[in-house]
């Protein structure tokens, strides 16, 4: 009881995690390197909208499952765990395998093990990482590099694609293997403790939070669609209807189209039907005259 | 012509795949795309040149969740090839490269959200194997065959030659292109929605909004919504945590009184 | 003289009744009077242009809660007469429509919140017999008499004479024009207190000076605020469906432990 | 209990409510149109500050209190109930009448009902409703219509005036008609259930929040007040008392103003002097060279 | 029981406070009047940062111990707990002086008086008090006045070096005027019903929030750092630095410089280090041309 | 020349000293400090010139919790000083002013936070005697002592000579120039914190960073962030004070059950 309580009232004390793989044996830390490389992988291929970057995430947990299930048949079970759909910001995905890796092992030593709460942390952190990993990857770190690549390139000199890889490359290598040490760490001491306190909820809360605002914001931000409508107006300026629209709701179209496209997808359509029909819908606006 | 469409098609193989290979390195953007073009068909001038233009173009499609917005590969590299070997000007290139890119997304898309499931089952088998090796068999090789058939439209698209490229692409009317175009900026929608599918929960499902109206009405970037994150989300974990706290020492104190009663009426 | 005066009370009874027959429909908006004055008076053009004029300028006031700020329907339709009949210009018209709509809320305000408190006994007495009909007649009756005498200064404005009227108004000198705009802005201060009176509560008030800050230090529009607003209450909701569905279950469980404890000491 | 629980963890689910009326009886749908109708009227007359628009909500009324109270003397006492002040945004007044249709049904039909209840959904539905009403309408859709009006009617065309009324009456009638069929189901489902578990302390809390938001927002953009006061410095531009005001606090006049008049009104002062009050402020202000 | 309920209902009918001292008896207000007066010279000295405004603070409290310790030794050891360190924007210093001057009346008529509470009370109190005091009198009022000041004193007049003054210190009076009578009033009935009933955590918290959120204010306003780097580029514009720090996050630079000291203080560095520290690495950046 | 410096002297002891015996009257602002020079200097409209122009200059320049960022009275007087008895170029003076005030800062940090604390012993050692006279006297000669100390500079840079004064600035490159003022940016971080010391508590902290955000990406000034805090500390009071009255009725409660159980089990 008096344990739970401390955990509660302070957690930062009990799940202080350093980055450093100094306090670790020797065989954590080669481990964690191999896994660390082979996370450059884990898009090599992309298996449709059945298993997606599974075997990517597969290939990064060789190294944890070869180490813990010598018997080839406990083996194979372990590595069929990954097989379900998987899909993440691949700098945050060393979070997913780390932890996973950690609790492989406890699986590995504990026959009572339920090896369906690795299924779980899984699939529950994928959403909210990748929310948060994309906005600051994807909609920030490149847009920097680019600005910075495009203006050297301008010049004709092959340096401004350097600068861009590395300015790029270089965190995204940094954040990609810190977040491989801190996933260990994290399955090792936090989430097991974590979840025996009932702060699981706590944090997949807080971050499927931070994970849905950012989407939001990106959605904002990246969907965009402009009428062209205009009303004509004998002797006059024409009146937009893209300015009436946002007087209603700036930005109504795109976020009815995302929350419309998020509907499908719940329902289970292919995606590529729905990417099919955003084509068809860009198109019949352009041919209509919606969109110039 | 055969020799410059192996080039092109090596040049958006090696882009597109090394980018996968090598963590999302992003040498599938123009600007890497452009360069990698400009090595293999020998102007690297050229490349980087039309590599920058186009970067700028295809800036605001990114791919998230899944989703294909636009193919900035075979848009390059075709058009780095037409400008470095076909004498096309670099202007009309790069306005070329935004349909040729818009359509290439429609072919990707095909190929990475369809075609690409028939890996799946393989990869079932294998894993149920135990074997890693065999897993990464399918992986590699699947990969390597996916990013040969995206770089096949480059291919043809050299061998067709930048004049009737061109000319078809002349074609199509205006009208078409905007409704391309407005394609291009509705796509991410797509990706939006399969990050939403990820981790949606009504309870907290109003933080999206909240998130699009940051933006939409205050005007922050991607950063200052983040940064207003971290104090939201700190309130609420705070908040989460005493309630948790109090509701323990409830517990606590109701046992404790239960122990005491029972001590009392013993 | 006189039909012209009489047209002019015409168009401005049916403007101002119409509108409030007809689910405020905003008939009584310059735009729209105006075209209803030029109707009547026959010069639809000098109507419509009088009316767009001055819908711009009567935009701003708004009567919420009860509370009156101008008068729109005397000022547009006088406007309208002096132009299309007197041979004002339409743009002395316009300035002089402004006091006249200030004077005219004030003259409006003192019928609407003071004289028609008459007809309130009469639909007490009326519900009491549980005659629908005799309800009605009071309502529809009252409000035809209300209306009339709503448009009487119209009349005697059109009598009186464009350029007598000109004079008097121009004799007013610009301090007290200022003051009177001045007083126009304020005044939406009473109807907003109207609102606020209705649903004050200290617990919330904090709110009202929410979105008044957000107004005035955001920047946003009521829209926006509208969007925060839902954010907020949806938070709240949440939070506080989940404080009840706690308490329920604590007292469920209290219930449960004293039946427990009930059947241990039985 | 459980009931309770259910209702408490999962409102949206039992409080479902369609805006359809095919799933209604022909006499409630009759009704309800006839009801709608004469929303047109609620202002035809105002009865000051005693009723204000109480004889409108009657007119209302009329067709449920005709249906449900053959009685003339029953209906006699329904009626009476409905002659205390009235006052809400007319476009959301049918939320009103519909829910209390429905109490009056059950009121009818039920001998042991609490008819003060509707007075109370009454009372404690109009401040709130108004406040996001008023600014929905007259401070978002009538601007909008404006816009368009004026720009069409500059041309000395009567298409503006035309166009304005539509683009505000029509969205006006469809959310009237949408509103009156919303309330009445309200009235049958969803007040009755949320009384009795407590919802409805969430429901006003909520509705006065929104509804107080809006009208601070309205106050801040629609109260005004500029001092055209400036302290002469020779030889060099006069500073504007104003611009110091606003650095003090934006909107500082306009929020003391609006106050003062809520603090006047509860005190019970009549409006009609406060208007007054408010005409000779300006008045004195334009006199001593304050406002310009 | 049911006292402390009402008090936690409605805290604000019970500890209304007033500002006027007509309710006082004549000796207490002669005794605030010395003590207002006395504030003037909070900072005659400064004791380092051993002791700071302390004998600023024993000065403001001499009237008040005077008055209620007759005995010199038992004010010998009331003013010892003065000796203290002490720091607070002067304009609210007097609502510490008051509440503490109500307080030790208290501990001079009742000996089971509790006098580290008076300890408790100061040493809570100042921080809040100087974050939101701070922010108003260095931050906004003296901005005014010296916009105002500087417009009129650019004519050569001392006109303006005067304005200054007034604008800035009637204020300044009057606020610490009303900060010695509400704090002495609120020594007298709030604090201790305050804390008797638990409500002290709330309140210390609340200003806690606010102190807190100004000093991060004022931290964005006032503290700033450009780096005039520049990436040179052929033939194009060069590329800012600063552009992508500010893109990275805005203020960054300021934040964790501000974050560092306050590092470097709770270590309990001297002051004076840090502030040379400050000095050598503005310097440093002037030298190595970071900064322009 | 002696003269001139010991006016100058007076002028920046009454100055500085002044400020801190009126309350922090602001006297040693630039503004002030100019008049006052140009008062002790025989030359008042230099004296509020040079003042208006440095006040503009030192504005941003703040001292909060004890910290210390430049000292403005030592650059005014002998920016008066400089102009009106020694021919300087005001423009001249100004650009001199500057790093004479972070310079004098740098001195007025080692008197105030290091020298000063010699008294403060003293203050404990009278505070025991139980005998107020003799803090004052600590305090007050203490201070006047401190305040004459720092006048010094003043004194000793008019001696110096506004020539040799403005040689020797002169020498100083652009780039310590540069790194003074960036210094001078840079030292409200010192004061900011030690404010955070003494009010800084962990539960809370993130209050700091919504301030800092409130700021840096909303573009609210101090005002703004009050109102918004306002709202804030109001919410949570009321929210704080929700739990503690349910707290305290659940209490109530559990002892009521407890008093009956006993009357029942008695
Ligand atoms: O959204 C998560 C993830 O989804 C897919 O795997 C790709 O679009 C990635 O670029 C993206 O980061
Ligand atoms: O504020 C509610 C309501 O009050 C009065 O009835 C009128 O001013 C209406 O226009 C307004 O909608
Ligand atoms: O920060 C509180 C306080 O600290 C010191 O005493 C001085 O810097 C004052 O100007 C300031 O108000």
């Amino acid at each position: 009881m008096s344990d739970e309580k401390t955990l509660a009232t302070k957690p930062e004390s009990d799940v202080k995690i350093n980055l450093s793989t100094k306090d670790l044996p020797a065989e954590d830390r080669k481990m964690l390197k191999s896994m660390f490389l082979r996370t450059n992988c884990l898009y090599a291929l992309w298996a449709g909208q059945a298993q997606a970057a599974a075997g990517g995430m597969l290939f990064t947990m060789e190294p944890a499952l070869n180490r813990y299930y010598a018997d080839q048949k406990k083996r194979a079970e372990a590595m069929s765990r990954y097989t379900s759909w998987y899909n993440i910001t691949l700098n945050v995905h060393p979070v997913v395998s780390g932890i996973c890796a950690a609790m492989e092992r406890d699986a590995a030593e504990d026959e009572n093990f339920d090896v369906s709460n690795i299924q779980a942390v899984k699939a529950s952190l994928m959403g909210p990482l990748s929310g948060v990993g994309d906005a600051f990857f994807w909609g920030v770190l490149r847009i920097i590099a680019a600005g910075i690549g495009i203006g050297l390139a301008a010049t004709g000199s092959p340096l401004g694609a350097i600068a861009f890889l590395l300015i790029y490359n270089i965190p995204s290598w940094i954040v990609r293997w810190g977040c491989q040490v801190l996933g260990f760490k994290l399955g090792t001491s936090f989430i097991s403790k974590v979840s025996e306190s009932g702060l699981m909820g706590v944090v997949t809360k807080a971050a499927g939070i931070l994970g849905l605002l950012m989407i939001g914001a990106m959605t904002a931000s990246n969907v965009a669609f402009n009428v062209a409508l205009t009303i004509p107006v004998a002797g006059s300026d024409p009146i937009m209807v893209q300015t009436y629209l946002d007087a209603m709701f700036k930005g109504l179209i795109p976020m009815l189209i995302t929350l419309g496209c998020f509907k499908l997808l719940k329902k289970n359509v292919n995606v590529l039907w729905i990417i099919l029909g955003i084509m068809a819908l860009g198109l019949v606006c352009g041919l209509l005259g919606i969109v110039a | 012509m055969l020799y410059t469409a192996t080039m092109a098609l090596l040049a958006a193989f090696v882009a597109k795949w090394s980018n996968n290979l090598l963590g999302q390195a992003l040498t599938e953007r123009p600007l890497v795309a452009g360069l990698i073009a400009g090595l293999f068909l020998g102007d690297v001038q050229t490349g980087v040149l039309v590599g920058a233009a186009l970067e700028a173009v295809f800036l605001g499609m990114v791919d998230v969740g899944g989703s294909v917005t636009a193919e900035p590969v075979t848009a390059t590299v075709l058009a780095v090839a037409f400008v470095s070997t076909m004498g096309m000007e670099q202007g009309t290139a790069v306005a070329l490269a935004v349909p040729i890119g818009l359509l290439g997304g429609l072919v990707y898309s095909v190929i990475h959200l369809s075609i690409s499931s028939l890996a799946a089952p393989l990869i079932e088998k294998a894993a149920a194997t135990g074997d890693p090796k065999k897993v990464n068999l399918v992986w590699f090789v699947g990969g390597g065959i996916k990013h040969f058939i995206v770089a096949v439209p480059t291919f043809l698209g050299v061998l067709l030659g930048a004049e009737p490229m061109s000319v078809v692409m002349n074609q199509i009317p205006d009208q078409v292109i905007a409704g391309l175009t407005a394609s291009g900026s509705l796509l991410p929608a797509v990706g939006m929605a399969m990050l939403m599918k990820m981790l949606w929960n009504n309870k907290i499902a109003i933080y999206w909004f909240l998130g699009f109206i940051l933006v939409a009405y205050m005007g922050l970037g991607t950063v200052g919504v983040a940064a207003f994150g971290a104090v939201i989300v700190t309130l609420v974990v705070m908040n989460d945590l005493d309630a948790m706290k109090k509701e323990k020492a409830s517990i606590a104190a109701g046992t404790v009184a239960a122990d005491e009663e029972e001590d009392f009426f013993a």
